[in-house]
Formats: structure tokens, C-alpha cells, sequence
């Protein structure tokens, strides 16, 4: 009796604060990351395009959370009790409602804004040095109004048809390798096929032309900002204060793949006889870290490894096929987010521990996780590519889409942003 | 009574570790705000000048901690007790007295610090590339021991004669818009006055020159971590563990503020017929976040959206006013930091939420709210305006302020500090 | 009772706060890392950047492989039947069961990221002729063994010179000694048997400055170190519950990095030289690394002190080199060998009455500062002379240089594809 009362005590008084605590924190690390897209994608463009990318990566996160307050927000978290919606949420936009003094609400918006900022941001790399800035906004606008909180909605509220546990079929995908990645990489994706490749990109013979980035240094800090960050992204996934042990077994998960799939990168490039240079090490280690966000918390340091070391294979080829079918991505965010984004949960279903049913860990539902898992693949994958496609085929129609020829080849900063990113 | 002593043993275990926690998490991201604003100095300015800038950051944290400890954090938070002084405090120089090995103190002063270091950084932007280090090293030192320690024992020591709630009049500066924005921009704008203008600046008919920074890429780096930087001056100025859920809607007044801010900063430079540029938005986003700093925790996610709106209006017109008055102000500094932080005070204001008596929420006290703001921002501008134009008319006059033309003309690097800062 | 049951339940929270205690201080010192290379690119010329950026991925992605295969394990796997003094057996592959609620991840995570740091101040002696292969090499053996086996003579349970009840209680908090001058050590060790970078001395054995490409790139680099160093002397409380404490190494570390940084300078500028970067950006890490061992036994006026002699002590030791002719472009050695053992020493010298300082009164005379001594000796010997060991071999066998051709053009435009700036 004394201890049930005092475990209620305990509960009381300190949940409420070291939940809002734990989401701040994570949401501090996740935004950070914001700064480490805006570098390695400035790294890894040409020096012409350089302020016409920073604006693009700042007005993500300006747009992104002004929409998210607006109704962003309300269509991945807004349950409505009453008639539970399975696709999209539909109740407190602007935050409007009253919230009680002691609550977790406002440290979980917070949090869940740098994961939309995330998503987001990624599509900026794929449509990089030739994607017009009116184009991009309007495209910024969409997906983080409608096509990723509906995508949110499916899988991390309550009340979504994919929602793991008790409610729904028991997608894994704990902080977002589909949610996120998929989602942003889908849509870098398909706005990269619509855009089309920049001039020079391909050769007459289709013979693909390397550009290579103005600032490996650039490249280097901004990866290394990303999975510094990433920390907070995968940890704090955990939600609550209470879970810090698995927490932090996360950060051991995250810290296997990540290594891993920058050294499995680095040694595809090797193995097919190339120098070993900066940029595959790089984007190895994004793709490990993409690869183990679905199942960070259901592995164990030996699997992620695994997870990674694939992430690293899946990384390589993807940017091939891109090539073969003619797809500019100067970034390679659909290789590394797309591509890993969809490996990383069809991984987790292999590689899940025992307790989650891994389909390699001897599970007891068979291939059932699996199937879930790549049901979740289908269906993100179908969702954020058929409605990028519908939006980036109508901005592409209007002329919104791609800047001039003249604009390409003298580079944007001088042209539309009043001179260089570097001077004397 | 069961409860009766579980609650005192959860007071005495927990708080003051977390409240320890809490204040030196704030610590380390404000410090990390050192960074982001040497980076965006050095950004917005001639490459032949930014080993010195950066010189100027350094000695900006490494003898404003020394000073802290000697006298500065003393003159700030050294309540005597007896006799209180609401002008200056005067207790612990060089934290010298016992302290007890379960306090808060040393968290306290390590965040303290980082707010100082803050301030006296703010004035190295606007007498950049043509300001002498050993000027410039007398006038920090001053800043940093006198003149805002002692702003900060007005405001938000416990004997302050403007200190909030129940001993002083009620003046509401939560994190800082006039104790650190408006005390760093004041000097800074009253610096930038007396250096007068760079060489070339302005042209013989009085109409300025843009001199564009060297590096668009430094700029927005700078900024990003200034605004990461940030939810640990906003948020972790609640100063305890237990008002967690309330420095999480500050992370979300925050947010709002400086998307706000960067938006309508970068619509005033569209509107008047300029190419949408990199350097409006991201001293918008850092007007909006001075704005908010006042006022972030009363305020709701709407208001601190109007907030940031009218932050990035009164930056492009007080840059504006700046060049009507022939003053040149490199980083935007007082524009960003001394206008704002006005605004931020005066803001809160209006539009503090009706509990706390806003002018314009239904606030049960009419305008004295507001009338407290006011009499707060003249009271700080005036001390840090006419303090700062003493000593740096006294360091003019014994012409320590200002390089000779010729250094200016070729860059204070190669002819002060051994060689530019970028080599092959 | 009622106080009893209620202190057993705070008790069971304790593990979610030490958890991220650790968990905090790991993603801080994890962060260093992009510190290091910043740090390290700007100090060099242009020629070579993609090289140490690929060189500084490869500490971190190599080092956690070998950190969880057997670093780990070395360092803190406790045999508890028959301790073993040395180094540790147990645990490899952390492949042993773990509870549900347990800090033993989180505890990995921070000293892997510790790790991380011992093995990354390496590359900077090394820069810009050592070949990538010899490094690889070099960097598989720092992780996988050099310093687990310091780790586990100081900060194990079991380790012959660990502090406290066990050992002869040797002090050193967060590193001066198993981290920097482990690091720095192995640093020295490799530039010696590198040889310097072609024209780093002229015919006269005069040494010609040879300045870094950025000191943009330098500076944002230190203040991430600084940053980070927060969490590497800071969260090496290990637990939540001593916050009071870690935050009292806040500012003892604040004052040693600001007074490392004056002392620097003003050595510079009392030689003659102009008021330069570099000088103060090397003096705020020699201030850094010097009260990394004392940063929890000493007050702000002894981290000061500490501080101020760290900016000497690297100064001086940087002039030592160059009379020795051995060429350290990042001056690794000076910042982490040389300042990791004046750390040590210092903290012997001015930790608290009740920690046995000598010059605060201590009871025991000169014992505590003996012990250091010991340690600063042993840790020494083992890292330069295993160092030297493995330096030696790849240098016989021709791993470790590069050709004077692939020197001169720049790594990268020979090794790595192409240059690191382009258009």
C-alpha cells in the first residue's frame, strides 16, 4: 500500500516533466540536422548554386513550421475520438484548443516538426541546381501539409490503419525509415524524373557525366552533423523518460549500422575499382543510419550491423539504377533515403529480434512481420510517389518547375539571388 | 502522511540534480551559440578581415569567463542580503566563498556565463573590419564586468529595482530581448557610430555600397546553430527541472518566431522589388528569434507568429534608418539585436496572454503591463547607450579604436595577424 | 519503512537518468569527432583535406567495429573470478545476455565515444604524407588494443592503477592521461617515424612555416571541441545523481579552456609575434586537456592556474619539436602528450585539501602527486613503445609513407579522385 502510493507519487511528479524533457531534447538534435542537410547539400552541388540551396533549406524549415502549426500537425496527430479516422486526422489546427498546464503536448509538436522539417528537406537535394524556388516552395508546401502527416497518420497515431500494436497490423517502423525517409526520398525521387537531368549530367550517348560537388569539407561537417543528430532522431523515438535503457541501446544500434554502411560503401567503390574517396563514405554511413531508423529499438548491434552493411550495398546499386534509367540526383537522396528508407523496414522484419518476430531471428509468426513490413514499403512508397508525381507533372505543366536554360548554365545565385555565395 | 513524506524525499533526491541538469544543458547550447555567431561574423564579412573577427570571438568568451568569475557574475547575482542594492550586487567575487556540495550555484553561473559571453559577442558584428583588437579588447572588458552585470542585477537578480513579480514592478524579459539583445545591440550600434563608417561605405553623395560578405555558406551555418543555440536560451531559462512542460511551449513560441521572422523578412525584401536573397532570411529568422526571447513564455504559438512577423518588418526598416544616418553596422547587429530586443520587450507587452496582463489578450490591467515594458527599455537603453558611448569616445579619443586607413584598405589579417585566413 | 520503500523506488528511476546521463555525454563527445576534422583540415594545405576527412571517418566507423568486437571488452570486461590487472576478457561482440533495464549500453556508447577521440588525435601528427593504408592499419590496433589496455589499468574495476579503494588511486577523471596522452603519445611516436613533410626543413634544419589552408575551418572546429569537452569531462560523473558535481567541472573546465587560450596568446605575443589564431585556438585545447584529469577535485582559481600553464606547456613543447625536427602539423603532440601529462601532473599538484593536493594542504604530502607520476610514466611507455613497435613495422614494410611524388601533387589529386575544392 505504501508502495503503490508512492510509485503514483513518483509518477506524478516527474513523468509529466522528464517526458517533455526527453521529447525538447530529442527535438533540439533533430532540428539541428537541418544545418547538416543545408551543408552536405551545398558541399555537393556546384559553387553557382550554392545560396540558391541555403534558401531552399530555410524556407523547409520557415514554411515547415508555419504549415505544421497550421494543420500539419492536425492531420498526423489530430485523433478525433468520436469517428477515428484511419487516414488522415482532422481537429485542433493552429494548436487552438486548450491545453492543460502540465502536459507533453507542446515538447511532442516540437518534436514531430523536425521530423516533418526532415522529411521535407530531403527532396531539396534530388531537384538540386536546376528546381525554380516558386516550384520548390509550392512543393515544400504540400508535403508537409498533406503528404507526410497523412503518411504520419497511417503509422504513428493512434488510430491509423498501419499503426503498430494492439489497433492495427503491427507495421515496425520506429522512428521513420518509411515514414521519413521513404516518404521525403519518394518524392526526390519522382521530382527528380520530372525535373529531368541538369544540362550536362548525360552525354549525348547517355553516358553519365560526373559533376562533382564544390566542397568536400562542406560534405564531411554536414554528415557528421546528421548523425550527431540522428542520436536524437532514433533515441528519442522512445517517447518517454522511462524507456532510457532501450533508449540508449538504440544509440549502440545506431552507432553499428552507421559505421557499417560507411565502410560497406566505401568498399563497393573499391571492389569496382575506384579511388577510395570521401563522398561513398559519406553517404554510406546516411544510408546505414537510414537503414536501422525502422528497427532501432528491436535489434541488437550485431544485426544492425547487418542492416548497415546492406544499407551501404543497397546505397551503391540504387545510385547505379538512377543512372541506367537517366535520373539525375545530384545528392543521391533517393539512393540513400528512398532505397534505404525501403530497405530499413523490410530489414527490420528480417532482422527484428525474436520477441518482434524476425523472420531470421526465429520469430514465431513466420513471415508475417515481413509481409506487414513491405505491405507498409507499398503503401508508402505508392502514396508519397502518386501524389508527388500528380503535384510535380502540374507544377511541370504551369512552368513552375524548372528555371531556364540561360539561368542553368550561369547558375542561379547570380541570376535569381542578387550574386554568388562566395566573394572576396 | 505517507504522502507528506514521499514528497519531501522526492524534493530533496531529485531537484537539485535535475535543476543542475537543466540549467547546464542550457549552458553548453547557449555556448555553442559562440560558434554560430563567429561563423556568421566572419560570413558577412571580406575575407581579409576574418582571422581577425575571429580572434574577436575567441577573446570574447575566453576573457568574459575570466571576468564572470573575477566580478562580473558578482555585480549580477552578489545579492547581499542585509543591505540589498537594487542598482549593483557585490558579493563572491572570484566565487570564492564555500559553497556547499549539493548546490545549484555553479550550474547557474556556467548558463549565466554563456548569456554574458552572448552579450558582449553581439558588439564584434557591427565595428567589424575596421575596429582595433586592442580597442576592441578594452571594450569588451568593460561589458563583460560592468555594464551588463549590471543590467542583469536590475532585472533578474532577486533585489533588482526592475526584477519581475513580486518585489519589483513586474518587468517581464524571460530570456533575455532587453538584458542581452538590446544591452549587446545598444552597444554595438553606439560602437559602430563612433568607429564611423568603413572605408567606402558610403559613396561622396551619401548613398551606400553594399560590401557583401565573403561566404553565403558561413552565413546560413551560423545562423542555424545560433537558432539551435537558442532553445537553450529560451527554453532553459525556466531555470528548474519541474516547469518542463512550459520551456517546451517556449520551444514551440520559439519555432514560431523565427520562421515567422524569416518569412517576413524575406517578403519586405521581395515587396521592394530585390531578388529573393540568403541574408535577409537569416537575419530574419534571428530577428524573430530576439523578439520572442522577451516574451516566449507567455505567449501562445499565434502570437509569437505575430511577433516574429513584426521582428522581421522592424529589422528591414531599422537597417534602413541605420543607413539614412550614415551608420554602418557590417552584421546588421543593432538592426537584429538592439530594435528587435526593444520590440521583444514591448511586444510581450501587447500581447502577453491575459494571465499575465497583455495589452492587447484582455489583460485585467490595462497598459501598465506595457508601460513597465517601456520604462524597462528605456532604462537599459539608456545605461548601455550612454556607458558604451563614454568608453568608446574615450577609446576614439585616445585612438585605440580604429586601424589606420592603410591597414584597413589591405585587411587586418595580413597586416596584424600574420596572413590571411585562407591559404592554397 | 515508509522512507525506506520510498528511497528503494527513487532508486529504480536512477537507472533512466544515468542511462541518459551517458547516453548525453556520449552524443557530445561523439560530436568532437566533426571538431577533430575541421580542426585538422583547416591546419593543412588544401592539397590534402579529402585525405584526413576520409581518414577521420574511418577512426569513427573502424573504431566502433572494433570497439563493440573487442575493444570494449579489453577495457571493461571484468573476468570477476580471477581479475586480471592488465586487461579485461569478457564479453566480446557484446554477446552476453543483458538485462531489460540496464546502463550498460549507455555506458558503451560513452566510451566509445572516448575511444573515438583517443584514436582520431593521430591522424593530425600524420597529416599529409601518411598513406591511408599504413593509417587504417595504425588506427585498427589503437582501438582495438592500445587503449583498451589503459582504459583498463585506470578506469576498470580490476586495473592495477585504479583509483579509490583498489588501486594505488591514481586520479584522472575524464582522460588528461588514458585518452590524450594515449592519443598524443601514439601522435608523437608517428611523426617521428614519418619523418616531416618535404620542406617542413630547410637544408639548415631551420623549420619553415607551412600555415593551414583555413582558419575559418580551424576555429569552428575548436569551438566544437569545446563544446563537446562539456560532455567528456562533465558526464564522466557516470551518474545523474552527482549532477552538483559535474556542474562544478563545467566551470573548472570553462576556466582552464579561457585561461589556455590567454596563456597562449600572451606567450606569442611576448616572443615578438603578432596576435595570431592558431596560437589561441591550440591554447584553449591545451587548457582543455590540462584539467581534463582534475576537472572534478579542483576550484576555479586552481583550473585557472592548470590553464595557464597548459598554454606554456604547449607552447614550449611545440618549440621542442621542431628542435627535434620531428614535424607535427596540428601540434597533437604538444596538445594532448605533452598537456595530457602536465593535466595529470597539475591535478597531483592542486586538487582539493581533501583529495591529497600538494600545494592545497593535502595530508599526504606528496603521495597523490607521486601516484601521478606513476601513471604519466606507464601510460607513456605503453603508448610510445607499443607505438613505436607498430610504426616501425609498417614503416619497414612500406605502408606507412607516401611517395615524394604523391606528396608534392596532394593526396588527393593522386589517391582520392580529385581535389577537395572545385568550382
Amino acid at each position: 500500500m505504501i508502495e503503490r502510493t508512492a510509485r503514483s507519487l513518483l509518477q506524478e511528479y516527474d513523468s509529466t516533466a522528464a517526458d517533455c524533457f526527453w521529447l525538447f531534447f530529442g527535438g533540439c538534435l533533430v532540428f539541428f540536422m537541418q544545418a547538416g542537410f543545408a551543408l552536405l547539400e551545398a558541399g555537393s552541388i556546384r559553387a553557382k548554386n550554392v545560396k540558391n540551396i541555403l534558401i531552399k533549406n530555410c524556407l523547409d524549415a520557415c514554411i515547415g513550421a508555419i504549415l505544421w502549426w497550421a494543420c500539419g500537425y492536425s492531420f498526423a496527430f489530430g485523433v478525433e475520438g468520436d469517428s477515428p479516422n484511419k487516414f488522415i486526422g482532422g481537429k485542433d489546427f493552429f494548436s487552438a484548443l486548450d491545453k492543460p498546464d502540465s502536459t507533453t503536448y507542446y515538447a511532442f509538436w516540437f518534436f514531430q516538426w523536425a521530423f516533418a522539417a526532415t522529411a521535407a528537406t530531403i527532396v531539396s537535394g534530388a531537384v538540386a541546381e536546376r528546381c525554380a524556388l516558386s516550384g520548390y516552395a509550392a512543393y515544400t508546401f504540400f508535403i508537409t501539409a498533406f503528404i507526410y502527416p497523412v503518411v504520419v497518420h497511417w503509422t504513428w497515431s493512434s488510430e491509423g490503419w498501419l499503426t503498430d500494436g494492439d489497433i492495427g497490423p503491427g507495421f515496425l517502423d520506429f522512428a521513420g525509415s518509411g515514414v521519413v525517409h521513404m516518404t521525403g526520398g519518394g518524392a526526390a525521387l519522382v521530382g527528380a524524373y520530372f525535373l529531368g537531368p541538369r544540362i550536362g549530367k548525360f552525354g549525348a550517348d547517355g553516358k553519365p557525366v560526373d559533376i562533382p560537388g564544390h566542397s568536400a569539407v562542406l560534405q564531411c561537417l554536414g554528415t557528421f552533423i546528421l548523425w550527431f543528430g540522428w542520436y536524437g532522431f532514433n533515441c528519442c523515438s522512445t517517447g518517454a523518460w522511462g524507456d532510457m535503457a532501450l533508449a540508449t541501446k538504440c544509440a549502440v544500434t545506431t552507432t553499428m549500422a552507421a559505421a557499417a554502411g560507411g565502410i560497406s560503401a566505401l568498399a563497393c567503390e573499391v571492389f569496382m575499382g575506384k579511388q577510395a574517396d570521401l563522398p561513398p563514405i559519406l553517404n554510406g554511413i546516411l544510408a546505414g543510419l537510414v537503414s536501422i531508423t525502422a528497427g532501432c529499438n528491436v535489434t541488437e548491434p550485431w544485426s544492425a550491423f547487418v542492416l548497415g552493411i546492406i544499407g551501404g550495398i543497397v546505397y551503391t546499386f540504387s545510385c547505379k539504377l538512377l543512372l541506367a534509367l537517366q535520373i539525375d540526383d545530384p545528392l543521391g537522396a533517393a539512393p540513400v533515403h528512398f532505397f534505404c528508407g525501403a530497405w530499413g523496414v523490410i530489414g527490420t522484419g528480417l532482422f527484428a529480434s525474436k520477441r518482434y518476430n524476425g523472420l531470421l531471428t526465429g520469430g514465431s509468426t513466420g513471415g508475417k512481420q515481413l509481409g506487414i513490413q513491405c505491405l507498409g514499403v507499398l503503401a508508402i512508397a505508392a502514396w508519397t510517389c502518386i501524389v508527388s508525381g500528380i503535384l510535380f507533372f502540374a507544377l511541370k505543366t504551369l512552368g513552375y518547375l524548372r528555371v531556364d536554360a540561360e539561368t542553368e548554365e550561369k547558375g542561379m545565385d547570380e541570376s535569381k539571388h542578387g550574386g554568388t555565395a562566395y566573394k572576396a
